[in-house]
């Protein structure tokens, strides 16, 4: 149980896909006079979705370090 | 229903494997339309209902909503796999 | 795979629905004097299931003629 | 569970389509008291946690909200009949 | 099918306890100058979840008579 | 994977249910660092996207951000617990 299989992670990456592409969409995109993105979307686009991978990576860290301390304390895990 | 290239590179699978990927698949349509749906909601119409029909500033909003949309996808798919981050996030969780 | 089934189906529009009830109800009922649906609510709640099903059939056409566009650029479906 | 009438008319199905449609309504129903649960929140209290206890303007109001729920819920479904629309929404991602 | 099982009552749980733990944090955490969780937070925390929990029962005991209402109007229960 | 204490305390179960708890818990872990991921991102971002890297106030935010829920999560499970509400809930759709 200590690791996600193939299916799993795909899983769980997909999930973190679909919130990245709503959360920087929402935050970046926010002309509809044309249907094309604009140079400033699509930069803020890229930086968002860059910064959001990282913010998710250090949260991921940070989260399985806390996770570990817990479990510690619990009783030296499973 | 094959969905932004998802779904198509997994290795050799079982049948079974093969419906339970196809159900996962279609979890995540359901979601990204939901959120679709949900977002341009938001950005193409105010929360005064005076009528039920849409007006065709609205009608383009969406259609241009709809085409960013997958542009972004597009987008953020591309950046994701120029930073070389497509196999390491769900570890972090192992 | 292209086709969804009559449970899929069920399943797609409970989600769209409890969606489309939270959201107008969201939007529209903020009086909390009675337990009954003021006209104006019962009104704005009739516009607005009405307009975010006509926008959700928008964006369902749209997002198949998009889905179909990206699928015929990567190899012409499968 | 029956809610809503969700769940009632389905045609001749086997028993363990039978568990699988009971899996989806409890699904279902656990989604909506999970977002009637978040609404009457909003709706009810401010961000303020002065107090443990549930005052009475805040249970009144609690009463109320979810009444008032259910009445939109039955409101929103009679809507969606009188358009004729209970089976085209899934039928577009076809 | 009147009847949550051990498994699926634990499932509610949890969705519940995400629920209430995100949305207590969002409104009494604010302050992230010090990784210590302040007293003004504990405390908010703590009257937040309280809250919540009540919250939650009194909505699900109302949930239920409506349910009842509703059912008994269609055709008097399955 | 066990989270929490999540997971730890049901009784006697078949092999089948420990793979079904299992997926469970997934669901929920997976839920919650979402949740997480999300929390923080709005508690430590403003949504001027000028650059893609890490600041070392937002990486510092970040850490803090993590620690703190993982602090409110005991903190709300022993309130729950302390209320002796930790079977009720559920019960409530009975």
């Amino acid at each position: 149980m200590d690791q996600l299989n193939y299916k799993e992670q795909q899983e769980f990456q997909k999930i973190l896909y679909t919130n990245l592409v709503d959360r920087c969409f929402n935050d970046c995109v926010n002309d509809f006079t044309s249907s094309k993105l604009s140079t400033k979307e699509d930069t803020c686009l890229n930086k968002c979705a860059e910064k959001f991978l990282k913010h998710s990576e250090r949260v991921g860290s940070r989260f399985q370090e806390q996770n570990q301390i817990l479990m510690n304390q619990m009783r030296g895990g499973k | 229903m094959s969905f932004l290239g998802f779904g198509g590179g997994a290795p050799q699978i079982s049948s079974e494997q093969k419906i339970k990927a196809a159900e996962a698949e279609l979890d995540m349509v359901t979601t990204m339309f939901n959120q679709l749906v949900d977002s341009c909601h938001k950005k193409c119409f105010d929360k005064n209902y005076a009528d039920g029909e849409l007006s065709k500033n609205e009608s383009l909003c969406i259609d241009r909503c709809v085409a960013k949309y997958f542009d972004a996808n597009v987008k953020v798919g591309e950046s994701m796999q120029s930073l070389g981050r497509s196999g390491t996030l769900g570890q972090n969780l192992r």
